[in-house]
C-alpha cells in the first residue's frame, strides 16, 4: 500500500478529479497548501509597495492505494497537468503505508483502502 | 384727514408684514423641498455601499477586489462624466424629443424661493445619484470575467450618453414623455436600463469558464460571502426611500406630503411581498428556502414598484411585489436555460422586474397600457442595443474580457495584484 | 360710505392674504412633521440591517445564511402582517382596552394639514418599523437549533397579534396607558417584548449542542466575525435616532423641537455610558476588555433609555446608561448560570435593560414607579408566557428544534443548502 | 365713534392673527434649521461605522478586534468626555481666544424660537460628532502595535483637550478666528487634527515589526478584509453629507438653502474627483489600478473640500480633488521612505489633505492666503506636539506598546483574548 | 515510530481528543481536509442551480507514536467514530517514521516523540 | 529520498525560509494546522466565560528532500526555532519517500526532487 501525495495547482484539480475516478480510484483526500518552488513569483503590489508572493498557492492531494493502482494514479495526475511553462506544476511523491484501517468496519490492510 | 393717513400707514406696514410673512412662507418652504431631495440624494448615494456589497458577496472571492473597485469607480467617474455632459443631455429643456444638449456643467444660481422650487445643484445631486444607480447595476452582470479598463470605459459611455439620453425621452420631456408613458422613479429610466446594458454586456462577454458544463449542465458559482449580500439588500432597501419617495421631488403641499408617505409604504409592501414571495415558489421549486433568491425577491418587488409608486393602492403595490418575486425567479431560470451568466441576477432583478414596473403601471396605476409597453421596449432595447454594440467593439479590439489563465487565477491578482481577504484560507477549486 | 367700502374690501381682502397665509403655513408645517416622521421610520428600518449583522457575527459561520435569512424575512413577513392586521390590532381608537380592531388594512386618507398631523401611512410605516424590531430580537437569541419554518410562523405569530395586543394597552390607549404607565419609545412595548419572547424561545428550545459541559461548566461558541457584530452596532445606534427622537412623533413647535434634540443628546449619552460601563466591569471581571460585552453594553444603554429619553435629564441619561452596562453583564452571567443559551444576549439587552428602561422612567422620569414596574411586567409577562406557550406548541408538534445531525452540521446546510462562506476554510470543530 | 371703535378691535383681531402666522413661520423655521442639524449629527455619527470599517479591512486579521474596540470605545469614552469638559472649551463663548472654559455640561434651554436658532442640545450632538471623528482618525494609524488602555487615554485627552481647544481657536472664536482664519467644515479643526495626532503616534511607536526590512526595503502587510474597507469608504462619503452640507448649520434662508445644495454638490465632486485621480496616479506609477489607493483617493479628496466646498465653484471642486488624490498617494511614498508606519494611511488622508483643504481655501475660496497657510500650520502643529508629548510620556511609562511578542501573536488575543473571525483559518504568516 | 493518518468527521474531533488523553497521546496535530469517498453527497442548491458536492469536510489528524502506542491510538480513534451509516466514517494510515527530533532539545528518536 | 514534516510555530516561518534557501533548500510545502501539544493553552474569555484553547495554531512545513540534505534542512528549522519557553517549538518527522515525480516532466527518483 501506498500513499501519494501530489502538490498540484489547484485549477487542475476538477480534471484529476474525473480522470482518477475514471481510473477507478474513487477516494482520496484533499487540502490547500502554499508552495515555495521556483515558479515565476507573483507579483503584488500593495498601497505601492510591490511584493512578491513566493508561496504560491496550491493543493494537496493524498491518495492511498495498493500497489497496483500507484501507476494509474500517477498518469491521471500528470496526463491533467498543463506542461506548458517551465516550472510550478508540482511534484507526487509516493510513501509507504505500513497499515490501513476503515474506521467504520475495523477492517485492515488492502481492503480497506479503496 | 389726519385720520384717514394714520389708517392708511397702518394698512401699509400690515400689508408689509404680510408680504414679509408670505416671503418667509416660501422660504421655510423652499428650505424643506430642497432638504427633502438633498436627504433623498443621499440616500440614493448609500445605495451605491449597497450594490457593493450584494455583488461582491454574491461572486467568488478572488474576483472581489475587482467588483468593489467597479463600483467605487462607476460612481466616481459616473459624477465626473454626468457632471459634465450627462445632465445637459438628459434636461435639455426642450430639443427635438430624441436628444438635445443644454450645455456642460450644472448652474449655481437658484431661483426664487418657494414650494417646489429645486436648486439647480440639489437636482443634479439627485439626478447624479440615479445615474450612478444605472451604471453600477452592470457591474455585477459582467463580474468575474470583464478587464477593468473596459469596465471604465463603459462607465463613461453609459453616465455620460445611453443613460442621459433615453432619461431624456421621459424625464427630460422627451419623445415618450410627450406621448404619455409614465415612469415615476425609473424601472424604466434607471433599472431597466442598467438591467438590459448587463445582459448585452454578459450576452457578449459569455460565461464565466466553468459556469455550464459541456453535458449540458449549469454549475453554480456560490457567493462568497452572503452575510455582505444580505447587508447590501437591506441597504439597498433603506436606499430606496430616497429613490421613490424622493422622485416626488417635493413635500411641501398636502399632495407632495401625501404622496411621499404613500410611496414610502407601497415601496415596503412591495420589498416585502418580492422576498416572501421569491421564498415560496424557490421553496416550492428548488426544496428548500434560498436565501440569495428571497434577497432578489426583495429587489424584484423594490424594482417592480418603482415605476408606479404613486399610483397604486396598498393592495396593488403587494401583488406588483408577489408578481415580482415570481418573475425574478423565472428571469434566473430562463437565463440558466439560455446559458447567460449573470453572477448576481442582474437582468432579472432589473431588467425583467423593470418591464413588469413600466407594465404594472398600465394595468394598476390607471396609464395607458399600450404606452407603456412601447415606452417599456423603447427603453430597454435602446440600452441593450447600444451597449451590446459597446461591448462587442470593445471586443473586437480585444478590450474586453480577460484570458482564460486571468479568469482563472481570479481578476484580484491578474487585474490588480491585490487579494480582498488576506490571510484567509481559501479553496477556489470545485 | 365709499370710503367705508372701500376699507372693507381692502380688509377682506387682507384677511384672506391672511387665511391662505395660515394654510401655507399649516402645510409647511404638516410637510415637516411628516418628513421628519418618515425619516425616522427610514432610520429605524436601517437597523434590521444592524441586527443581522449584529447575529451574523456573533454566530457561527455554519449557521450564518440562517440567521440572514430569518433577518430578511421577519422584516418582510412582520410589514405583510402588520399590514393586514396588525396595525389594526394596535391601534383600533378606543377598545375595551385589552383587545380590539379597527380593521384591515391601513387608511391613504390624509386629514386636513397641520402641525402634528401624520398621514395614516407614514404612522404605520414608523410602526411597522416598530414592530419589525420587535419581531426581530428573537432570531438572534434562538440561533443556531431552531427550524426556519418555526421562525417563519413565529413572525406571522409576533408582528400580527402578540406584539400589537401589548402594543394597544400602552400605545394604543388601551388599561395600561389609562393606569398612567409610560413607556416614551418603547423599552417595553418594543424591545422587552422581543427580549422575552426570545428567552421563551431559547428555554424551550434548550441549549445548543456542546454549549453546557457534561460536568456542568460552560462552552463559549465564539462569533465567527466580529467585524460585523461591530459594524451592526453602529447601524443600532444610528437608527436608534430614528426610534427615539421619532417618537416625539413631531417636530414642529418649539416644545416637540426641544425635546427631539434632548432626546438625541439622551440617547447618545446613555449608548456611551452604557459601553463605557460594560467594557470596564467586563475588564474587572474577567480581566480583559471584551468587545462583545462593550457592544451589549452600548445597546443596553440605548434600551434602558428608550422608554425615558424624554423625561431625564442628561445626567440622568449617563447614569441609566451605567446601569443597564452593568446589568447586561450581569443578565449574561445569570443566563450562564441558569444554562440558558441566548447566543447574541437578546434577553440581557432587550429583556432586561428593558425592564429597566421602564423602572428608571419611575426612578428618574418622574412617573409612579408603582405602575411603572407593574406596567414593566406585564408587558414582559404577557411576551414571555404567549411565546412560551407557541413555542412549546410547535415544539410538541415536532416542528421546533432542527435534529442533532442539522445542527451539528449547521442550519446553512441541512436548512438551506447553502454556505454564506463558499470557499472558506472554516473549522467548525472545538 | 362706535365705527373707529370697531376698526380698531378689527385691526387687532388682524395684528394679533398676524403676530400669531410670525410665530407659526418662526416655529416652523425652528423645527427646519434644528431637523437639519440633528440629521446632520446623525450622517456624521454614521462616519464611525466607516471608519471602523476601513480601519479593520486595511489591517491585519489578528487585530480586528483590537481595532473595532478602539473605534467603538473612541466614540463612548470621547461622546463623555466632549459632554463634560469637551463642549465648553471649544465653545465657551468669549474668552482670552487662545483658551477657555464656558462650564460643564450642556445646557438643555432652548432659545426663542426662529430661523437659525439652534437648540443647544442639538448643537452638543453636531459637535461631539465631529469631536469623536478626530478622535477616530488616529486609530488607525496606530493600528496592530499600540496598547489598548493607552488608546482609552489618549481618546480622554482628544476629545476632552486638544481637539476643544484648537476647535476653540477657530470655531469657538479665538485667535485664529479673530485673524480671519478659515476652515468651513474643519479640513483643519477635524481632520488635520486627526492625521497630525496620528503621524505623532506613528512615529513615537515605531512601525510595526516585519514592515521594513533591515535591508531598507519596505514589506507590505496587506489589509484583510477589503470588502469591508470599501464599505467603509462608502458610509464615509455618506457620512460626508451631514458633516459638509450640515455645517452650514442652517437650512431656511435662500442663502442657506443654496448653500447647503452647492457644498454637496461639491463635496461629490471633488470626492469623485480625488478617487480618479488617485486611481490613474497609481496605475501610472505601479502599472495597476490599486484599489485601496482609489479609495484613499476619495477620502483625499472629502478631507481636501472639507475647508472651502461653500466657497468654491465646481470646477475648482474638482480641481481640489484631483489634488488630494495625487498628494495621497505622495502622502503615502514618502511615510514610506521615511520608514513611518500608518497602516491604513490616516496622515496622508487627513493630515496632508487637511492642509491642503486649508490652503485651497486661500487659493480658491478668495480668503488670504498667507493666514490660511498659518492657521493650517497651527493647528497641525498643535495637535502634532502635543500628541508627541502624549504619546512620549506614554511610551516612557511603558504604557504605549505591546510586547514584540503579543504583536506577532496579534492584539485580539494578547489584549482581548478573543479572536475576530473565530473558525476561519487565516495565515498570519508573510 | 509510526505516523498516524486519520481522517475523520469533523464533528468528532473533541470526543477523539478526550479519548486519546486519556490514553495518554497527548499530541497530535490536526488539519482540516476535504474528503472524496463514497459517502452520499451533500445535496446543495444554489439559486436554482443544483449541485452536488462531493468533497466533503474532514478533519486531518496526524499522530506520530512509538510503536507500542500505536493501537491505543487507533482505539482511541475507532472507539469513537459512529457507526452507523454505510459510508464516509473515515481511514486510518499508518506511515512509518525513520527519525524524529523535538526541535526545542533536538532531542532525537523514540523519546522525542511524546 | 526523505519527507521531513516539521510542524512549527506560525511566526517563525519567514525566517525558516531564509535559511533553507540558504542551505540551498529551494523547494517546500506549507500548509496550516492546530496543534495539541504540551504548551501552555491560549487563555481565551468570550462573553465572560474562559475557555482554553489547547489546539494551538501551527504551521506544517513538508520539504522533500535527498538523503544527503537531511541534516541540512533540520539544521535550518533548528536553528531558527526560538529555544526559550519549556514546550511548543515543534517537532520533525522524517518519513521515507519511495518515489519522487515531477509532474511537469515526468522525471522520477532522486533528480525530480529538487
Ligand atoms: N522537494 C519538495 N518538497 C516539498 N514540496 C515540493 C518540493 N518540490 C516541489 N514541491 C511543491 O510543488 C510545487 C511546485 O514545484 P516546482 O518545483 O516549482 O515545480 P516544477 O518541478 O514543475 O518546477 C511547489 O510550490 C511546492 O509546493
Ligand atoms: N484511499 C484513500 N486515500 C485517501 N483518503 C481516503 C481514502 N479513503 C478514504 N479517504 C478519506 O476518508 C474519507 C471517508 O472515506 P470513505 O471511504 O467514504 O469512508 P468509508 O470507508 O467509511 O466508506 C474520505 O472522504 C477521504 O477523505
Ligand atoms: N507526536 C506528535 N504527533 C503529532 N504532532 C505532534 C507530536 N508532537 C508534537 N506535535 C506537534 O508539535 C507541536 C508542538 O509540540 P510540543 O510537544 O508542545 O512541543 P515541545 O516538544 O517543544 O514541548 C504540537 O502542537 C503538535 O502540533
Amino acid at each position: 500500500m501506498k500513499l501519494i501525495i501530489a502538490i498540484i495547482q489547484p485549477e487542475e484539480l476538477p480534471a484529476m478529479k474525473e480522470e482518477l475516478l475514471k481510473k477507478k480510484i474513487y477516494k482520496f483526500t484533499v487540502s490547500n497548501a502554499l508552495g515555495q518552488g521556483r515558479e515565476i513569483p507573483v507579483h503584488e503590489v500593495y498601497r505601492g509597495i510591490a511584493h512578491e508572493i513566493t508561496l504560491l498557492k496550491k493543493v494537496r492531494l493524498e491518495i492511498a492505494v495498493n500497489d497496483e493502482y500507484v501507476e494509474s494514479a500517477i498518469e491521471a495526475i500528470t496526463v491533467v497537468a498543463r506542461k506548458d511553462g517551465d516550472r510550478g506544476r508540482g511534484k507526487i511523491f509516493i510513501l509507504p503505508i505500513e497499515e490501513c484501517i476503515r474506521i467504520r468496519t475495523n477492517e485492515k490492510g488492502s481492503t480497506a483502502i479503496g | 384727514m389726519k385720520n384717514k393717513i394714520f389708517w392708511f400707514i397702518f394698512f401699509c406696514l400690515g400689508s408689509l408684514l404680510m408680504a414679509q410673512d408670505s416671503l418667509a412662507i416660501d422660504i421655510n418652504a423652499y428650505a424643506i423641498d430642497n432638504f427633502f431631495l438633498f436627504i433623498s440624494a443621499v440616500l440614493v448615494l448609500f445605495m451605491q455601499a449597497g450594490f457593493a456589497m450584494l455583488e461582491a458577496g454574491l461572486n467568488s472571492s478572488k474576483n472581489t477586489v475587482n467588483i468593489l473597485f467597479k463600483n467605487i469607480m462607476d460612481l466616481s467617474v459616473g459624477a465626473i462624466l454626468y457632471y459634465i455632459v450627462g445632465y445637459g443631455l438628459m434636461y435639455p429643456g426642450g430639443g427635438n424629443g430624441w436628444i438635445a444638449f443644454a450645455g456642460f456643467g450644472v448652474s449655481n444660481t437658484g431661483a426664487t424661493p418657494g414650494a417646489g422650487v429645486l436648486h439647480p445643484q440639489v437636482d443634479w445631486l439627485f439626478q447624479v445619484a440615479f445615474a450612478a444607480t444605472a451604471a453600477t447595476i452592470v457591474s455585477g452582470a459582467v463580474a468575474g470575467r470583464l478587464k477593468f479598463g473596459a469596465y471604465l470605459i463603459y462607465s463613461v459611455i453609459i453616465t455620460g450618453l445611453i443613460y442621459p439620453v433615453s432619461g431624456y425621452w421621459k424625464w427630460g420631456g422627451g419623445w415618450l414623455d410627450q406621448l404619455g408613458f409614465y415612469d415615476f422613479a425609473g424601472s424604466l429610466v434607471v433599472h431597466a436600463v442598467g438591467g438590459f446594458a448587463g445582459l448585452a454586456g454578459a450576452i457578449v462577454l459569455g460565461p464565466r469558464i466553468g459556469r455550464f458544463r459541456k453535458n449540458g449542465n449549469s454549475k453554480p458559482m456560490p457567493g462568497s460571502n452572503l452575510a455582505l449580500s444580505a447587508l447590501g439588500v437591506f441597504i439597498l432597501w433603506v436606499g430606496w426611500y430616497g429613490f421613490n419617495p424622493g422622485s416626488q421631488l417635493a413635500i411641501v403641499g398636502a399632495d407632495n406630503t401625501n404622496a411621499v408617505m404613500l410611496i414610502a409604504v407601497n415601496t415596503t409592501l412591495s420589498a416585502a411581498a418580492g422576498a416572501v414571495a421569491a421564498m415560496l415558489l424557490a421553496w416550492g421549486l428548488f426544496k428548500k428556502p434560498d436565501l440569495t433568491m428571497a434577497l432578489n425577491g426583495a429587489l424584484a418587488g423594490l424594482v417592480g414598484i418603482t415605476a408606479n409608486c404613486d399610483s397604486v393602492t396598498n393592495v396593488e403595490a403587494i401583488i406588483i411585489g408577489i408578481v415580482a418575486g415570481f418573475l425574478v425567479i423565472g428571469g434566473i431560470m430562463l437565463l440558466d436555460k439560455l446559458k447567460i451568466d449573470d453572477p448576481v441576477g442582474a437582468w432579472p432583478v432589473h431588467g425583467l422586474c423593470g418591464l413588469w414596473g413600466g407594465i404594472a403601471t398600465g394595468i394598476f396605476g390607471g396609464y395607458n397600457l399600450g404606452i407603456q409597453i412601447l415606452g417599456s421596449l423603447a427603453i430597454s432595447a435602446w440600452a441593450f442595443l447600444t451597449m451590446f454594440l459597446l461591448f462587442s467593439i470593445l471586443k473586437s479590439l480585444n478590450l474586453l474580457r480577460v484570458s482564460e489563465e486571468e479568469e482563472i487565477i481570479g481578476l484580484d491578482i491578474s487585474e490588480h495584484q491585490e487579494e480582498a481577504y488576506a490571510g484567509f484560507q481559501i479553496f477556489t477549486v470545485e
